[in-house]
């Protein structure tokens, strides 16, 4: 059988993270974000990255405000229980701590753009967006006419991330991961990259995988590695594992209002925390307690037996 | 809470945003399959189904389809007591191919500016470099559902600096520039069916597809209104009052806006 | 909640099938075969249907040597067990008992035919089938070339049938449907129709599908009508059910090898059966009881709580 | 069994299949993801994955993802047997995709006829209305495997009927008419690099694309196998003679087809 891809996070940022590279984050949605491997990524100082998510959420605004962004590919960034994102909107409207390039997308052509990718065509096709704003950017979509009908389409440019990170409740040490509940667009922007970093609540053996085969969401070829991140999505949910921090986030929006708070928020979560065992100790054990689940509602087994 | 809820006959107690869910949650028929969201929308949608639309299905693009109000409250839609007994758990890519396909009856947006034919701005106020540019989120999936849903809800505070002659960019386009602009920008259905403010309801011309007010929430003139729009609002010869809510709505959207989050009641 | 969309079966075909319609089956290819509505819409005696599938195994077989076929749309006709499929054959060779259309599709061009029709567009494009002689067909197949990099796709003309059948493990009163295992194109056939008829081995109440959302395939509104059918996909197999009558697909071949033959399989199997639970019947209760799975594979469960 | 199967260097009593499952597994490379169908190549799959290959990964175009040998052996992909602990279970479009997207490394195909470029006919011999007009079942994902995968392995009866001047229609494209056609016709990638028949294996020459003899089966004389080649095939200069099946591989080959369905060893 295949070998061991698990390494240790800041291993795996190292190996498979590059200045300028495009990275995929947060496409599950508002859950399962990776937040710890982009803490990572801000701790060792990668520059000049193009960010790709649908609504990425406030990852992209802390890898934004930690100057490691030169272009955003999304449909929407912000902070998804407050709203604005201000290191994001200090980067555009201010060039502060960098100016960054933003292509807008709406939710389904970005959807669309990595399905694409997925599938190893150049482009996909929509009827959405027509008569949008969004829709003048002729690097990313062009009007299109059925060659059956006549009627108009919009094709949208694939997109093939360098690497897409995916926070995930289990998986094996080959990467082959348990994915449950909502996956956004998950499972294409894995099969649209070149490489794939899985971080994962749990490892279990392949037995564990083989036993429910339509829980699979990601297949281990396309896994360059896997790291072992317990809590890895917070201050986000990881469905079956622990509920969404919402007071995170609006303390998030607070902190990062004005640059000198942004400032300090960065030394006190990002820098001043060497790696995710030093960030859950700084989160203290009450609030982890708080934010695991405590109404179990477990799935009825089914057969996959002969 | 019940001090708070007066009897019937008489002036309620209610904020804006709570007679705006109530009278979103009318717009849904029952049957129907609704992109929901967050905030207001999901209130409307539930205060729906708890009164007229015990049969409507919600959709949210992260990929999950309820028929049932989750267990508890929730801030985000990625909440895991939003899966909680859902009836399917997907990707995004299935939620918008029934979009496309032309399966749902009824989206919800909002939008930071919006213009007499509905065309509403979430991305960006002026543009770069000009005084006064702000940069906003974005369309996350506003434009999609403004583009294909059968009929388009729009949720808006009513404020002058948000109601403009025009938008500084269209993220989801309404009627365009009016009339029939739509099917010539290719889009093959929908636009907004009503502008749901703070203070009235707008609804849209069916020849010139041009917004004009026709209904006034309690308490408010038609001049109010005008005031705080930044074009000239045509009015409804026959224009109503808006109905406010019940003290049985007012119970289930505070039911699931418990800390009133969304509807700010607990500091009216 | 919703009405209850239960009938019976032959209420389901007499209600949902028309002669001329076109019809997707087999979706899920060699598994979940609707076996029990086809055969009622041969005993019904529906005529010039269209039949869309990937593989469609012997039930396409079985609707062309009954005389209700017009058209197949479809990348396979055959037995999977056994290779030809006669009926198949004496249609388009000698037109008996009357001659049919076939539109050559590979298994992935009828699978992105149907999801392009599930996603409302009028076309997909692939980069597969060129210098094939299946791209030939204008009807199916156009040129078209990637309005960003130039490179030449194929694409491929929307499907959407008037009505997809799928059997499925359980499903509620509603058509809430979970399937579990391989699905081939069973949820892009049914989101591309305009109506679904489900065929079930159980129907279970709604809180039995909320029990597990990962599970479900089919959600309701795409739903016309159920109805309970176990042991409806024999002699395909049903995961978590029964196997695949491998002997069945093998007895076929030689009972249909020619006209008189399959003349007599037809009053055997289909005409001289009312319903399902005469063909239960017929086929004896050894055979099935042989068919039942004996090593079960029990599914791990998971949290859907909060 | 023991029986049947005699001592190294002696000449083995196997059947021309079993030796056509055992060529076809030593084209697979450990780690590769194969695509992989029923019949023998699955057989020369699970014969790999036992011997030089454990790594690799199936695909079944159903919807499987496997890394293991199914508990039990079986006629069809959609056996239940198929899915019990597989690695992944899905939808056939998402297993497409990776197949288009050049993830597949390998893909196997049969066919009714081919002709000296390796291009393949699974639909009809001949054409409606002429003699002798037979319909095949069609392609299947044949086409999809023969345009889209890495490599693909050709494995048939080796029947002058069957290896033509010309095909009468070309389901799953070869070479086309030789050289760079496949990139003239739009393929992104891949082409047939072996045609293992009953007679010998067949490869392709770098630069004109057409097949040669490149080893003859034991007991076979390169004469017979051109007898039963409707073109002048060429033979290659230093032919060989085919790796016979060893007695540990017999084994495994009839573990996974203890009834002999695709291999015949028991009527042999």
């Amino acid at each position: 059988m295949g070998a061991s891809k698990i390494i240790p996070l800041d291993e795996a940022i190292r190996q498979l993270t590059t200045d300028g590279m495009s990275l995929a984050l947060g496409t599950a949605l508002e859950g399962m974000i990776p937040f710890a491997a982009g803490h990572e990524i801000i701790r060792q100082g990668k520059k000049d990255l193009t960010l790709i998510g649908p609504i990425s959420d406030i990852l992209f605004d802390q890898l934004i405000g930690a100057g490691s962004v030169a272009r955003v590919i999304a449909a929407w960034v912000g902070n998804v229980t407050s709203g604005a994102g201000y290191n994001f909107r200090r980067a555009v409207e201010q060039g502060h701590p960098r100016s960054i390039e933003v292509l807008d997308h709406s939710n389904y052509s970005l959807a669309l753009a990595l399905a694409a990718g997925a599938a190893g065509t150049e482009f996909a096709v929509t009827r959405s967006l027509f008569g949008s704003d969004i829709s003048l950017n002729q690097d990313i979509f062009r009007e299109l006419i059925c060659p059956f009908t006549g009627e108009r389409h919009l094709a949208v440019r694939a997109l093939r991330p360098d690497l897409t990170i995916l926070h995930v409740q289990r998986c094996d040490s080959r990467g082959n991961a348990h994915f449950w509940g909502s996956s956004g667009v998950s499972l294409d922007a894995a099969a649209a990259a070149d490489r794939v970093l899985l971080t994962t609540e749990e490892i279990v053996p392949t037995e564990f995988i083989r036993s429910d085969p339509s829980r699979t969401l990601i297949p281990e070829f396309l896994v360059s590695a896997v790291a072992l991140v317990p809590w890895g999505a917070h201050p986000s949910s990881v469905y079956g594992f622990y509920g969404h921090d919402d007071d995170y986030y609006i303390e998030y929006a607070q902190a990062t209002k004005d640059r000198t708070a942004a400032h300090a928020w960065y030394q006190e979560w990002v820098f001043g925390l060497p790696d995710r065992a030093a960030y859950l100790q700084h989160l203290d054990a009450a609030r982890l307690a708080r934010l695991r689940l405590t109404h179990p509602a477990l799935t009825i087994p089914v057969d996959f037996g002969y | 809470m019940n001090a708070s809820v007066s009897e019937a006959n008489v002036v309620l107690d209610y904020t804006p945003q709570e007679l705006m869910v109530a009278a979103a949650a009318r717009e849904i028929a029952d049957g129907e399959l609704v992109f929901v969201g967050m905030r207001l929308p999901l209130l409307a949608f539930l205060l729906a189904k708890r009164s007229h639309a015990p049969s409507a299905l919600g959709l949210f693009e992260n990929g999950v389809i309820r028929d049932t109000a989750a267990p508890r409250a929730f801030m985000t839609m990625g909440d895991p007591v939003n899966l909680t007994y859902a009836l399917k758990c997907t990707e995004m890519k299935e939620i918008m191919a029934y979009l496309q396909r032309g399966r749902v009856n009824l989206g919800f947006v909002g939008g930071a500016e919006i213009d007499r034919f509905g065309n509403l701005n979430t991305s960006m106020i002026g543009r770069p470099g000009e005084d006064g540019f702000v940069r906003l989120p974005g369309s996350g999936g506003g434009s999609d559902i403004a583009c294909l849903a059968q009929r388009l809800l729009i949720i808006m505070a009513h404020q002058k600096r948000r109601f403009k002659e025009k938008v500084s960019y269209i993220t989801s386009p309404g009627y365009g520039d009016g009339g029939s602009w739509r099917t010539g920008a290719g889009l093959i259905r929908g636009g907004p069916k009503a502008v749901i403010t703070t203070m009235g309801i707008l609804r849209f011309d069916p020849e010139t597809r041009e917004a004009y007010l026709d209904s006034i929430h309690p308490g408010v003139t038609a001049d109010e209104v005008k005031a705080n729009t930044g074009w000239d609002l045509k009015v409804s010869t026959d224009v109503s009052v808006t109905r406010a809510p019940t003290e049985a709505e007012l119970a289930v959207i505070r039911e699931y806006d418990p800390q009133g989050h969304w509807t700010g009641w607990r500091k009216r």
